[in-house]
């Protein structure tokens, strides 16, 4: 007799699974591993400054968080849902190696092992298992990791030595070019902004200092054409999220004369390629229909623009994804609406851009390159004697008001002494007899910090900057 | 907006136009177009002529039911048909005579009367054979002006090409059909919508359609699902209609209802024939058949060598996308079944958890958003204002899904919540 | 006394009920300001059973909820003018959150349910029962915050009731080496408090009820 | 301080569910059903900003000339008593439907530690009249916007995949401690 069985809905699907499109991810993302291990790891190696730890420290960082959330959600799945023990099943239904992958490549070099292995449990447990595993998780579990990490370990990270690899930290000396942008309350200019790194090529290819894998927008622009050529990306979402960035800052930067290079400097830095094309894309926490990724994108770009001019969290990228990750919901259901009228989205859409000119309308008036008046300087008092002037200044230092007597001579700072003051760092700041790298200096753009007494050593360079300006009349 | 699926189609092709004429048994389901209150015109042991009438539909549409062959009405069955149900049939025993009444060489087809050409295919069955079976009359039975006939010949579902294979064997006969209708109930002009890729059927109408002026061949790209009435209203008409095409003007005819109509007006007969294609990789002999209405499909299936093997089985009624899988071969032929398809079950996969790719939104020609829907499942007003009920159950959500869920089941329960709340 | 204890345990104000949990979160960023907030709801709950429990009878329905109000306001003010004269420091401290008491939803929802229909020997009790489980959860966050939070237990601190009690009791790094997350003092810090607090106490109860089972 | 400042304070930085903790009860119970909290933020707002107009004068004109300033909780409370009162009873005549949807969460505002925490915000912070508006506007949209996002991601959240012990309230919180880490990083 005839064994017929009735199977349900249509019978024929498409080879493109879910395996597929994770597989392809993770094609996309193998370059950028390979060139943040040449970057971390190797030039350092190479130029002698690193053992072969940390030459392979890259690697080893990558390797830990992987495996660290691959066996939480494993021995979750064991331990409780009592799924089969082969690790074959888990690879292919859980994908638990993402968030790993994903907070390793989005986290500083010098983080130490043990912070990462707790970032990586977070994002595992609170970012994935918590809200139902796969499918089910609100926000992108590699953020969640990452947003407990800079809570709760910030500064431990940055003691350790931060964001610079070991070469990076004598070749450039610099910190990464977001929070050095933090440092200047301005629009910034070409000079301050970028030669410190070298040219724009080079934050293109990624040479700067950076988290892990954020740095090669070229490689972010590679995996990002083969996702689309593979179709495993929701393409809308990362071109209008760098679109909003790049038009905010081109209208910021022009109105502050500052010619195309302001905006590609702004979009090239702090790991927006890799934010916007990798993080802001995973499917599960980001809209399906069309129109709710060009809106969540747009929202995206401006809420980037105003973490990094409005407040002093150089993280713009990640706490805009997160947040957006909350109204996904909420745009994508108006999405849905929206592909059969388009009353709601046309207000929605309206707000956007109002916002996108206002903003940037605000922010460039606010952050004006003229010489802005120090609110925190003032002029005690100025003597000019045959050819010198004296001041006597006073700044916000750290946590004090810091006095200083400086001695301008043909239009050059003869000295600078420090009168009064009592920061909790100024001993770094006197150790390195930071004060004398002013002698006969006309310009003190490309002084540079103390690490370690910032703020000190950064009010000690407005100190002097302003009191060429008023010198220069 | 679309799916471009592999066609499978090469196969049935391979094998020229059959015919299985003589069934023992008939069983004519009464049934058109899903509504099964139908009146029975004749009882046990009554003699009936081939295409004389055995039931009548009740209700707005009374459209008749006519037997496919002349013999003894032998008594009532419960047969399955094309959605699965279990269908009242009236059983005839074939006394293989073919008698069929006033048969007469007809005039001219062209200079019927409109009220003549609406009487004639309103008698002689006439329905439409891409799916429905909503009755063909009705679309012409209107005040309103008709200033574009579609003939549609795309069969966007793969593994079907009943309607190629009859449009390759009839092409003047087709087109003297449109001519008919066209002249009949003066429609300025007609658009023949063909694949592009499908180049022997246009080769075939290109080389007869010189002598009609009015019809003009229009190759719509090899999309999934292109043959869908409203795509392909918008596709030619720029336009989109609200309930029914006819609000535009438009008239929508499957190729295999025009060559139905040409028989009833050419020679009054009535539809009580069809091409079915039988395909499918578990069948040995896979082609397109002429057969009669009513005839059990696994007769027929015996008489093409029958299955590879007679394990793990599925049957379907209709194509790959939209067909129903069946519990038995048990299957009857009616007008409205363009395609019987016998694969090897395909094996349920490990679904996993929708991942919210954006897919189904992106492939799903209604414009819907399933995974929006799935998600609002106990929101009757949300999926209301997701327009559910404009779904048209093609199947593309659930064909590109990559983690595999029936995505389609999804929208088709919310369709239920939202009539049960209506 | 079993009224008591099934206050403190199967109907805890904020554990089980999962009501005021608007000062429990908020306040207990030291140890010290939860056992005091606990105590202060603790006498309004008390003052404002008994007197809702005497005159239940002769307010009339429809005045019903003003009325409880007023009594509550009045418990409230009180307490406020005591501290802000007595201790100034832990007034500012509790700022806002002293007010506020009038509007807990324990206070308010005791006083609906129990006050004004049980006896005022039940209602007292039921006010100390629901009183001291609000306390105890109180301390419990506190702790776990303030531990957690900045490596401290601190009892009597200066200026909050060390002026009462003479000497002030603040225990320091209570956990050697252990580098405070500073997030348990922040507001988030207590979402994520109270959320394991009752994934654990969920956990326990299913545990339990799984025990009984099988 | 300019008044965006303002806003920006009272729906941002200080929001009054995700860093001054008022309002909870009403925020974990109603926030399961998009209509319930959406109705429920709606009612906030209006209630939220008529009772800290009336406070407001109250405040300036009866209660500092008197030097009864102690009385002020006490005042504010019933302010926003009668307010609920007055509110129910002109929704129910305006239209049924809206009062079907918002009558019950009509009395529990009463109860509802926002409203009388911004008002009490408000008040403390000795803004003027149109200072009070802005901010008992703004810090009450933020109330109105937390709630309806956190309800739709709840309303997601209650299928079957959460582990048991984390269902409902513990969920919620844990989302409510991410929105506020997310919402401290604009201070």
């Amino acid at each position: 007799m005839k064994e017929i069985h009735i199977k349900e809905g249509p019978f024929l699907k498409t080879e493109n699974k879910t395996n597929n499109i994770m597989n392809n991810l993770l094609i996309a993302l193998i370059p950028i591993i390979l060139y943040s291990f040449y970057k971390n790891g190797i030039v350092p190696y190479i130029n002698g400054k690193s053992t072969i730890y940390q030459m392979l420290l890259p690697l080893i960082m990558i390797f830990v968080s992987v495996f660290v959330t691959f066996f939480t959600e494993y021995l979750y799945g064991i331990l409780i849902k009592k799924e089969p023990k082969n690790i074959g099943y888990h690879l292919k239904t859980k994908y638990s190696i993402f968030p790993g992958l994903f907070l390793a490549l989005i986290l500083p070099i010098n983080t130490p092992i043990w912070i990462l292995i707790v970032g990586a449990l977070i994002s595992s447990l609170i970012g994935k298992i918590v809200f139902g595993g796969l499918g089910y998780n609100i926000f992108n579990p590699a953020l969640i990791g990452r947003l407990f990490i800079i809570t709760i370990f910030a500064v431990t990270i940055t003691n350790n030595g931060g964001y610079l690899n070991s070469y990076e930290v004598d070749a450039i000396s610099k910190s990464t070019p977001l929070s050095n942008y933090a440092t200047i309350e301005t629009i910034g200019t070409y000079d301050a902004l970028v030669k410190p790194y070298g040219t724009l090529w080079n934050f293109f290819f990624g040479s700067i200092p950076g988290a892990l894998g954020e740095t090669s927008a070229f490689l972010c622009i590679l995996g990002f054409l083969y996702l689309v050529y593979k179709k495993a990306i929701k393409w809308r979402i990362p071109i209008t999220y760098i679109g909003t960035v790049f038009v905010m800052t081109y209208i910021i930067g022009s109105l502050n004369d500052a010619t195309l290079w302001y905006p590609t400097f702004q979009i090239l830095s702090g790991g927006l390629f890799f934010g916007a094309i990798f993080m802001a894309t995973d499917p599960v926490t980001s809209p399906t229909t069309p129109i709710a990724q060009v809106i969540y994108g747009i929202f995206l770009g401006i809420l980037t623009v105003v973490f990094r001019y409005l407040t002093n969290a150089p993280e713009g990228v990640l706490t805009s994804i997160l947040i957006m990750n909350m109204f996904v919901i909420m745009i994508d259901r108006l999405g849905a609406y929206a592909r059969f009228g388009y009353k709601k989205i046309a207000i929605l859409v309206l707000v956007q851009i109002m916002l996108i000119l206002g903003l940037s309308l605000y922010i460039a008036e606010t952050k004006e390159n003229k010489v802005n008046v120090d609110p925190n300087f003032n002029i005690i008092s100025k003597e000019t004697k045959n050819d010198a002037t004296t001041y006597i200044v006073t700044e916000k230092g750290y946590s004090s008001l810091i006095k200083a007597e400086v001695i301008i001579k043909d239009s050059k700072i003869e000295k600078i002494n420090i009168l009064e003051q009592n920061d909790s760092f100024y001993s770094k700041v006197e150790e390195s007899n930071y004060v004398d790298k002013f002698k006969n200096k006309s310009e003190v753009e490309d002084i540079d910090t103390v690490s370690g007494a910032t703020i000190t050593s950064t009010a000690i360079k407005k100190l002097a900057r302003n009191v060429l300006n008023d010198y220069m009349g | 907006m679309a799916l471009h699926l592999p066609k499978y189609k090469k196969k049935t092709l391979e094998h020229s136009l059959a015919k299985y004429m003589r069934p023992n048994y008939v069983y004519i389901p009464l049934i058109n177009a899903g509504d099964t209150n139908i009146t029975v015109l004749v009882q046990k042991g009554d003699y009936v002529n081939k295409g004389s009438i055995v039931g009548r539909r009740k209700g707005t549409f009374k459209i008749p039911i006519l037997s496919s062959v002349s013999g003894i009405v032998v008594g009532f069955e419960e047969h399955i048909c094309y959605n699965g149900e279990k269908v009242k049939c009236v059983k005839i025993e074939n006394d293989f005579k073919d008698s069929e009444l006033n048969v007469k060489k007809s005039k001219k087809i062209t200079d019927f009367s409109k009220k003549e050409f609406l009487e004639i295919i309103k008698e002689k069955g006439i329905i439409g054979m891409g799916g429905a079976g909503f009755p063909t009359y009705a679309k012409y039975d209107t005040k309103r002006k008709i200033n574009t006939l579609i003939v549609n010949a795309v069969e966007c579902e793969p593994y079907i090409t009943a309607d190629q294979i009859l449009g390759l064997n009839f092409t003047e006969e087709i087109l003297e059909a449109i001519d008919a209708i066209l002249t009949i109930n003066e429609i300025e002009e007609c658009y023949i919508a063909v694949k592009k890729n499908n180049s022997e059927l246009i080769n075939a109408f290109n080389n007869h359609i010189g002598t009609y002026l009015r019809v003009k061949l229009f190759l719509v790209d090899d999309m999934y699902p292109m043959g869908w009435e409203r795509m392909l209203v918008k596709k030619i008409i720029k336009e989109d209609y609200d309930r029914l095409p006819i609000e535009l003007g438009v008239v929508i005819n499957n190729i295999s209802t025009i060559y139905a109509i040409y028989s009833a007006l050419k020679y009054n007969r009535a539809l009580t024939e069809r091409t079915v294609t039988f395909a499918g990789e578990m069948l040995k002999a896979p082609q397109n058949i002429v057969v009669k209405v009513g005839t059990p499909v696994k007769e027929i299936i015996e008489s093409i060598e029958g299955y590879k093997r007679a394990k793990d089985i599925t049957f379907i009624a209709g194509g790959p996308m939209m067909g129903t899988s069946l519990p038995s071969d048990d299957l009857i032929i009616t007008p409205n079944l363009n395609c019987v398809l016998v694969i090897k079950s395909p094996v349920n996969e490990l679904a996993l958890p929708c991942i919210r790719c954006g897919k189904c939104v992106q492939v799903c020609p209604a414009k819907l958003s399933p995974v929006i829907i799935k998600d609002n499942l106990n929101n009757i007003e949300t999926l209301k204002k997701l327009n559910t009920d404009k779904c048209i159950e093609c199947g593309s959500c659930s064909y590109i899904c990559p983690s595999r869920l029936n995505i389609r089941e999804c929208v088709k329960l919310a369709k239920e919540k939202i009539k049960e709340v209506r | 006394m079993k009224k008591i204890w099934n206050g403190i345990t199967k109907e805890n104000a904020i554990f089980v009920l999962l009501l005021g949990l608007c000062p429990a979160l908020a306040v207990t960023t030291t140890f010290e300001k939860s056992y005091v907030m606990g105590l202060c709801v603790l006498v309004v709950l008390l003052g404002s059973n008994f007197i809702i429990s005497l005159i239940k009878k002769i307010v009339p329905d429809l005045v019903k909820i003003p009325v409880f109000i007023l009594i509550i306001g009045t418990f409230v003010t009180a307490i406020e003018i005591v501290l802000k004269n007595e201790l100034p420091g832990l007034y500012d401290v509790l700022s806002i959150y002293l007010p506020l008491i009038t509007v807990n939803c324990i206070i308010f929802g005791r006083a609906l349910e129990v006050a004004s229909k049980e006896s005022v020997k039940n209602s007292i009790l039921d006010a100390i029962g629901t009183g001291l489980g609000f306390t105890m959860a109180l301390m419990i966050i506190g702790l776990v915050r303030e531990l957690f939070g900045n490596n401290s237990i601190t009892i009597l601190s200066n200026d909050g009731l060390a002026k009462i009690f003479g000497q002030n009791l603040v225990i320091e790094n209570v956990l050697p080496a252990f580098t405070p997350i500073n997030i348990m003092v922040k507001p988030a810090g207590a979402f994520l408090a109270l959320a394991l607090l009752l994934a654990f106490i969920n956990f326990m109860k299913s545990r339990r009820k799984k025990n009984v089972s099988n | 301080m300019s008044l965006i400042n303002i806003f920006i304070v009272g729906f941002l930085t200080e929001n009054i569910v995700l860093t001054k903790f008022l309002g909870l009860c009403s925020f974990l119970g109603t926030s399961n059903k998009r209509k319930n909290s959406f109705f429920m933020g709606t009612s906030v707002v209006f209630v939220t900003v008529i009772s800290s107009i009336f406070s407001y004068l109250i405040y300036k004109y009866i209660l500092v000339p008197f030097d009864a300033t102690y009385l002020r909780t006490l005042m504010f409370i019933l302010i926003i008593a009668c307010l609920v009162k007055l509110v129910e009873l002109f929704i129910k005549k305006v239209n049924s439907t809206l009062y079907e949807n918002l009558g019950i969460y009509l009395p529990l505002i009463t109860t509802n530690c926002a409203v009388l925490g911004t008002v009490l915000v408000g008040i403390n912070s000795n803004y003027n009249l149109i200072e009070i508006l802005v901010y008992s506007f703004a810090s009450s949209l933020g109330y109105l916007v937390v709630i309806y996002t956190l309800s739709t991601i709840r309303e997601r959240l209650d299928n079957g995949a959460i582990p048991k012990s984390f269902k409902d309230y513990p969920i919620a919180l844990i989302v409510a401690t991410i929105m506020a880490i997310l919402f401290s990083r604009f201070g």
